[in-house]
């Protein structure tokens, strides 16, 4: 069925995964599909950024028809940064792993966030580095075993309470088993002025997808604590606002810059994801009680993002005619007397 | 041969020197001699007489020694000299050393509250009262102590000649016209000349003449240069971190780019963004310049060593962006506030596994304004990273110049396909692939994001891939791929800038120079000199890596090479000895590396030596 | 000259082949086929037959093609070949291509299960019921898929002459003398076996046969070799990031450390640290290095480009450690599990700002082992970075070797001072200054941190200091400071291994051959081949830089000198260059570059080329 | 006056500082020499480790007979972790400045903070790159201003809420003008086990010294809001700890891992350091409202330190004697039979 630009769910897609079968980052991909294809994204206005690891592998396999940049490992928040700053007008996918966010990139992820770079940043978390085959990631949590590896005595780096501390408006967890959730916090994220950060645990059927490891399949399925269950109304959506209120009782609306909303059904830990304090609390308590808790987990009106705060003009710099590239050989001139 | 060469001082002794000495300051660093060291430079630019001026600054905020030194050249040599006939001696703590360097003959200007004594018999003494005549200017408290560095100012304005009229003019000029600070650094001034004036019979030979060889021409650093190149070249994205002596550049594009500014909306249509580190600076470069934006950095040796990796990705996947090393002396943190050419192999082959690059080289502030804009051409015609590799000396220094040239070509965007060239080209070829060569050139057409079409986009990435920039592990694809990348390097050495090639006359002379960048000057100098005892040269001063063909067959056609530059290891002799097969066993590497600019005296000697 | 080679395929078509052949496996990666191409070479070992094996893998954890050839050579040949007699495609995807390259008279063994025919007629096939026998061994479901691979080793067993016994030690062995797994195996492979021996009459003329060529010999990888080196060298710290193929080099720390285990509290001598990045692995051994820790990384081409600023802080600040650069193909991300030779120029300069390196060079496991500890030894002893380029074919792939020897000196620690040899060294001198040149080696004392003694302490930077340590901006100081560093790498070139130098006869052959490295296998089987086509060459082997004077001796007296390599700008040819002014006209670089490790043929066809 | 181990205070001095006349971090350099007279610290057991800044060259002036390595921007870090894990008997007193730390450093600290590497961190924190004349840092204040470089538009970092959410067990703020407090925080810091955060703000007198400035003298002498006020009782002190306890009804004692206390008085704002949750909210407090609150911030528990999470001997690793680095010819030749 074409979408409202006329695409059908497969054009939206990429070339074959080269993942393991049952690689958690394959099925994240699949959602991210079906969001693009839901949301009619235009695919030449989106571009693709990736580090290095499994999960940067994936822009191959989705979006066929973007551009993408698979960059170096642990910095492609910088590249993000040039590039929507080179061109205001693009729509930015960031796709991370936890090894390339959490250990070589954690410092460009905190100063990305800080600059508030307007994309949407999804890391696809395993606890472990697929690609090096094995080893424990800044994001392994504190008494996790690794066959190979042992056993790791560091605290996990939590990072989404890295995001919000670092001054993320829009910060969600879930898991990529989940991908109804999945689906609606990716839509959700789109739809935010900012960067939008959501960690995705994403189990790595190879080397760390053991019953009792907290990122496997297994234990996700069986502990996954979802904050809220979500329904995402985009702008423009046809239903009056009221009547979606109505819905029901317990539920919280957070209104987006664009004119989306995300609705949230309160389940019974009563999270608030506007209650800054709160998302801070219940990341801590998941951390300290190893919980699996999915969804929305903070969400801020948006600050200026950085091609604001550079004060750029609004075409995209990419495109300025040469006229604005060049002042006149009289500026030139002019300026010159003023160095005699 | 042997060669009776000029001593030392031999010019400090004649009974009446004009315009043709130099006058060194030696203050504490941040005591704010460094506006009264810059009145004294434009007093003499506006006297006509072509003037230079060298910073010698340490690598701290306030209170360590700094030196200057202004040199009046009637024949218009700009680089640094070994000695300086007057030296304005007002730092305590180095001021023994400072008097010991004079040469005979010369002349010492120091504080008389010192009380010190003249120990030396062969040179001329003026002792200031600085303290009594900033109390009867009675100045603010609060600006008293930077204002004393206008007394030597006044002095010497009177011992060796500047009026009264010129020097309040380069007040002016220094202080952006802004009469209030100008006039009251001024009173001390005239102070100051008027004490001389009526206590200091002179009594040494230099003074200062009106000349007219600087009409026209203007007084700015490289970095500034460099600064106002790249805006006339279109940069817009400059995303860097602050290095000495390299943050001076990106200070000129915030003070300049309001040239560039939308006059509508005041929006400016160049981003800064200060990086948190260097290796973010570079990535932001690669991003933006991949998605279409003309992008720039400037930084020093540190940031170029943390700009490796990345370099390497933007050599590989094929991205335009340019990099600026104004450089310091290394290795490691090394010498921040020092001069030197030690990065030029490094750059040449930065990041891991056959890599290789495009290196611009300066030789003047003219050609840090031409290749500001040059580079951002280059860039994007040869879809790869450029850098420029400047110097302290060349970058913070204040230089002559004849006001630059406009570009003599339009804005270069290289092979970008917009939505209708690439329809046109898939028309034409039935395809478009992005690393396929169909010019023979190495180059490949490009698209960038955004462009509203559906074949537009492809997939970068600093792993293997085919022309079609499809992932591959295919030795016959890597190995197509390299090459046409290699051949590349062809096509750039050709359009890149040449060499500049100065011949003594009809006949190649026995010795040919070849040098590069900041060293110019004293090379310059240093051939008249040489020229004047006989002794012939040619030049050749390479302007960019690849080397040029005419860089071989310049060293054919000579009897003896000598390659000249300003660092340890004689990096460019090394450079043009890895990539040829001829014999160039009378190629000679004559490389200082003391931290410092070169001087025409140093490079006389070697020569006089390899004659000797 | 022109020369008659022995056409490509010749040895693929005789009637009786014995052990002297490859056979190529191709399946998919992460489909269990390392076990039993593992299986497979350790038998044609326990049969006494020269072996050796190459994995050319993807880079991917499961899925893409990949193939490994074991090379069977009674004369003792290890190096790569270029066509393989027998292949094995279990891959359905690349089988039709692997088919295709099989010489005329090879043999293709293939699952009877696809129903493909057999579309050649020069070559033999061998159908094998691959899911039937699986099936009927009743194995796990769980272990099927991985056990299936076991099937083409009991067909080959039967078919080139390998027996049972052979096979279940080699299980046995590959599974660390675990009864269980290995004997799931074997019944498999047995199984295979009997049905290849009723169902497949041998139509092709390869075998082997029991020799006596390894006993006494083992097999072993060079980052296994390179750990067990270091951990012989007394390596202290290690830290590390993880990066292909440089990885099983720590993994091999980890997993033989326990022979440095103290006994008494089952607590480690070696402490590991998974840094969180190269920058931070360097950063950890620079501290370590300087605190008196014997300290090691080891990584791959992009994090040498990100461990480039520290490295030049370790060279100029003078600090011992290790880097091991086990390489991968770049430029970029490249090939990471290609082999090549790409970083040498790179890793040589390392740094900005007039930087140069230690760099050693293993050509085999036996010489990763030796340099495991040499390079913990040099770096003392030098007081600086230590590098060790080794490579994916060499560190990742295994070799046959003799047993490894026993260093044959002590710990080196070098000029490090204790509480008391401080005290005896101020006695001595009356003065201890850390960067004074005493010995006239270029090489200072230091002393380090926790040592009770008031004038130990000394201050440590990566800024311009003098002999005393003390920060200095002094131009004198730079220079003294820089030629002694200098001075220390003429030290060096001294000290590194030396080159082996292998000559024909007694009188320098016309032909002289350098390389290094992973390129010796195949250059040795060159100049064999050549040899007996009349063609002599001496070979010289580089096993460090800074180059030895006897590199230059050796192309002083050859007519021709022929540098070898595997990357694409020839960087030792580019390195021997540009140190040297001498007339090299008569070198030529031969580089290679195509992502694979060498072959004898390719060699033996560009010295044809060159000659003919 | 001869300290315990029979040193004067100019003892602990070191060569004369070159920074500018007033400089903040100059008083930090004489805290710290003060501190280790009154500890009575062994120097040739301290290591000294900075970056680059005006901040990192201050162990020059400290200390002169400890060992200091002055090392690159920002990763300093790294060069900590190897040091104190070659050698675990040395005190490592750890230098850096806000750009140093916050900009190009904030991924080595974080990661430093997570291994719990021993040291203590001193971030001499003006708001600004004082070296390279008068750039924001990253802990810049949003809507600081500077001379040349104009108006701040993103948000600090703050350093401690980042060691505090990155693991740290001692974290504390100090202001370089409030003597007393700078020391008392440094000695519980000498004290504590693992990795002690102390963020002083030390005002940039060239640069960042504006009344107005959040990070100015005048601005912290007006603005300062201490947490409690403090006493060190290093251990070992005579006096019975019961005594203590009585000094006055609201204080709060912590006791250190090696028996010493940081007794504190409360203040109004009645903060508890060992309140995780506390620390954290008076931190985003202090952002919120641009509060120049110092004292301890955060305290817990010591947990393993990195050479006990590497489980290596207890000796030096520097030290060990050739026959612990290099094991027998027999061991070799028996390894040497498992490859046959
Ligand atoms: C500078 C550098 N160092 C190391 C590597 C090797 N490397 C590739 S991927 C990877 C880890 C990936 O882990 P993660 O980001 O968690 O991705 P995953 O594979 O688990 O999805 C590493 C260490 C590299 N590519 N570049
Ligand atoms: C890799 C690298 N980049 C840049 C620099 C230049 N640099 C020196 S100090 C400094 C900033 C120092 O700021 P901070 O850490 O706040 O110290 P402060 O001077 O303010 O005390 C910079 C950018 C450098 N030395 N190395
Ligand atoms: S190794 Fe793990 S992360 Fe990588 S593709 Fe396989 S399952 Fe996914
Ligand atoms: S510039 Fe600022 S930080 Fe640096 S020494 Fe001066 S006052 Fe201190
Ligand atoms: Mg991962
Ligand atoms: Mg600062």
């Amino acid at each position: 069925m074409a979408n409202a630009i006329g695409l059908e769910r497969a054009d939206y897609k990429g070339s074959p995964s080269t993942l393991c079968p049952g690689c958690g980052h394959d099925s994240i991909s699949n959602q991210i599909i079906s969001v693009a294809y839901d949301m009619s994204l235009p695919m030449h206005r989106v571009i693709k950024l990736s580090g290095i690891g499994c999960s940067s592998k994936t822009p191959a396999y989705f979006l066929g028809r973007s551009h993408a940049f698979n960059a170096v490992h642990g910095r492609m928040p910088s590249v993000a940064t040039g590039a929507t700053t080179a061109n205001n007008q693009l729509i930015a996918i960031a796709v991370s792993g936890d090894g390339d966010t959490g250990s070589i990139g954690l410092g460009q992820y905190k100063h990305l966030i800080r600059r508030n770079v307007p994309l949407v940043y999804v890391i696809e978390n395993n606890g472990v580095y697929g690609l090096t085959k094995g080893q424990f990631s800044a994001t392994s949590d504190e008494g996790q075993k690794l066959k190979y590896y042992g056993l790791n005595e560091l605290p996990a780096i939590d990072l989404c309470l890295e995001a919000v501390v670092g001054g993320a408006t829009f910060v969600a967890r879930s898991f990529s088993g989940d991908s109804k959730q999945v689906q609606t916090l990716l839509k959700a994220a789109m739809a935010h002025r900012g960067t939008a950060v959501v960690d995705i645990i994403s189990p790595c059927v190879t080397f760390n997808n053991a019953d009792e490891a907290n990122k496997s399949y297994a234990y996700g399925k069986a502990n996954e604590k979802p904050l809220h269950e979500y329904e995402f109304i985009p702008a423009g959506y046809v239903q009056p606002r009221e009547e979606i209120v109505a819905d029901y009782e317990d539920a919280i609306e957070v209104q987006m810059h664009d004119g989306s909303f995300i609705k949230l059904k309160k389940l019974d830990n009563g999270h608030d994801p506007r209650n800054r304090r709160q998302a801070i609390d219940v990341l801590e308590q998941a951390q300290r009680e190893q919980l699996f808790l999915t969804g929305l987990l903070y969400y801020e009106e948006p600050r200026p993002i950085l091609t604001e705060t550079l004060r750029i003009v609004d075409e995209p710099l990419a495109l300025l005619p040469d006229a604005k590239l060049r002042p006149s050989e009289e500026a030139l001139t002019n300026l010159m007397k003023s160095f005699m | 041969m042997v060669l009776e060469m000029q001593p030392r001082s031999e010019t400090a002794n004649p009974s009446h020197v004009v315009n043709d000495f130099t006058l060194m300051v030696a203050t504490k660093n941040g005591s704010g001699s460094q506006t009264s060291n810059e009145v004294l430079i434009r007093s003499l630019f506006r006297m006509g007489i072509p003037v230079s001026g060298k910073n010698l600054f340490p690598s701290n905020i306030k209170g360590l020694p700094t030196w200057y030194s202004i040199r009046a050249s009637k024949d218009g040599y700009i680089g640094r000299k070994e000695y300086n006939e007057i030296a304005v001696t007002f730092n305590e703590l180095t001021a023994a050393e400072d008097i010991s360097k004079i040469p005979a003959g010369g002349v010492c200007i120091i504080p008389a509250d010192w009380k010190w004594g003249q120990s030396r018999h062969d040179i001329t003494y003026y002792e200031l009262p600085v303290k009594e005549t900033v109390t009867a200017a009675a100045v603010p408290q609060e600006f008293r102590d930077r204002i004393a560095n206008m007394v030597y100012v006044g002095a010497c304005a009177y011992l060796f000649g500047i009026s009264m009229d010129v020097v309040r003019q380069a007040l002016l000029d220094t202080f952006n016209q802004k009469e209030k600070p100008a006039m009251m650094n001024f009173g001390v001034v005239e102070r100051a000349f008027n004490w001389a004036q009526a206590n200091l019979p002179k009594r040494d030979p230099y003074v200062f003449e009106p000349m007219n060889e600087t009409a026209g021409k203007i007084l700015i650093t490289g970095n500034e240069a460099a600064a106002l190149g790249s805006l006339f070249g279109g940069v817009s994205v400059v995303a860097w971190y602050p290095i000495t002596p390299s943050t001076s550049l990106v200070d000129g594009v915030l003070d300049y780019r309001h040239i560039r500014r939308d006059p509508d909306t005041g929006k400016e249509t160049v981003a800064v963004v200060q990086a948190e580190d260097e290796l973010a600076a570079i990535g932001m470069l690669i991003g933006a310049g991949w998605a279409g934006a003309r992008a720039m950095t400037s930084t020093s040796g540190p940031g170029i060593s943390l700009m490796a990796e990345f370099t390497g990705l933007a050599y590989f996947a094929e991205i335009p962006c340019v990099v600026w090393d104004v450089t310091r002396v290394g290795p490691s943190t090394g010498l921040p506030t020092r001069t030197g050419q030690g990065d030029l192999l490094f750059l040449y082959v930065l990041s891991h596994g056959d890599t290789r690059h495009v290196v611009l080289l300066p030789g003047s502030v003219g050609e840090c304004f031409d290749m500001g804009w040059q580079s951002l051409d280059l860039a994007e015609q040869l879809q790869t990273p450029v850098f420029v590799m400047s110097d302290l000396d060349l970058g913070m220094n204040i230089w002559m110049s004849d006001p630059f040239a406009y570009p003599d070509k339009p804005i270069q965007r290289g092979k970008t396909l917009s939505k209708e060239t690439l329809e046109g080209f898939i028309e034409q070829y039935g395809e478009w692939y992005r690393y396929k060569d169909y010019d023979q050139d190495g180059v490949g057409y490009r698209t960038i994001p955004g462009i509203d079409h559906p074949k537009a986009a492809y997939f970068t990435r600093g792993t293997g891939h085919n022309e079609k920039a499809i992932y591959s592990e295919r030795s016959e694809d890597w190995v197509a791929n390299l090459k046409r990348i290699h051949h590349k390097f062809e096509t750039a050495r050709a359009i890149v800038p040449q060499p500049v090639i100065s011949n003594a006359g009809d006949q190649p002379a026995r010795i040919g120079i070849i040098s590069y960048g900041s060293n110019d000057p004293a090379i310059v100098e240093a051939r008249e000199l040489l020229a004047a005892r006989g002794i012939q040269t040619d030049y050749l001063r390479v302007r960019a890596l690849p080397l040029a063909a005419s860089v071989y067959e310049f060293i054919r056609t000579h009897e003896q090479v000598l390659v000249i530059e300003n660092n340890f290891d004689g990096q460019m002799a090394q450079i043009i000895r890895m990539e040829s097969s001829e014999n160039l066993s009378h190629l000679k590497s004559l490389s200082l590396g003391d931290s410092l600019p070169m001087t025409a005296q140093w490079i006389i000697d070697r020569i006089v030596q390899t004659e000797g």
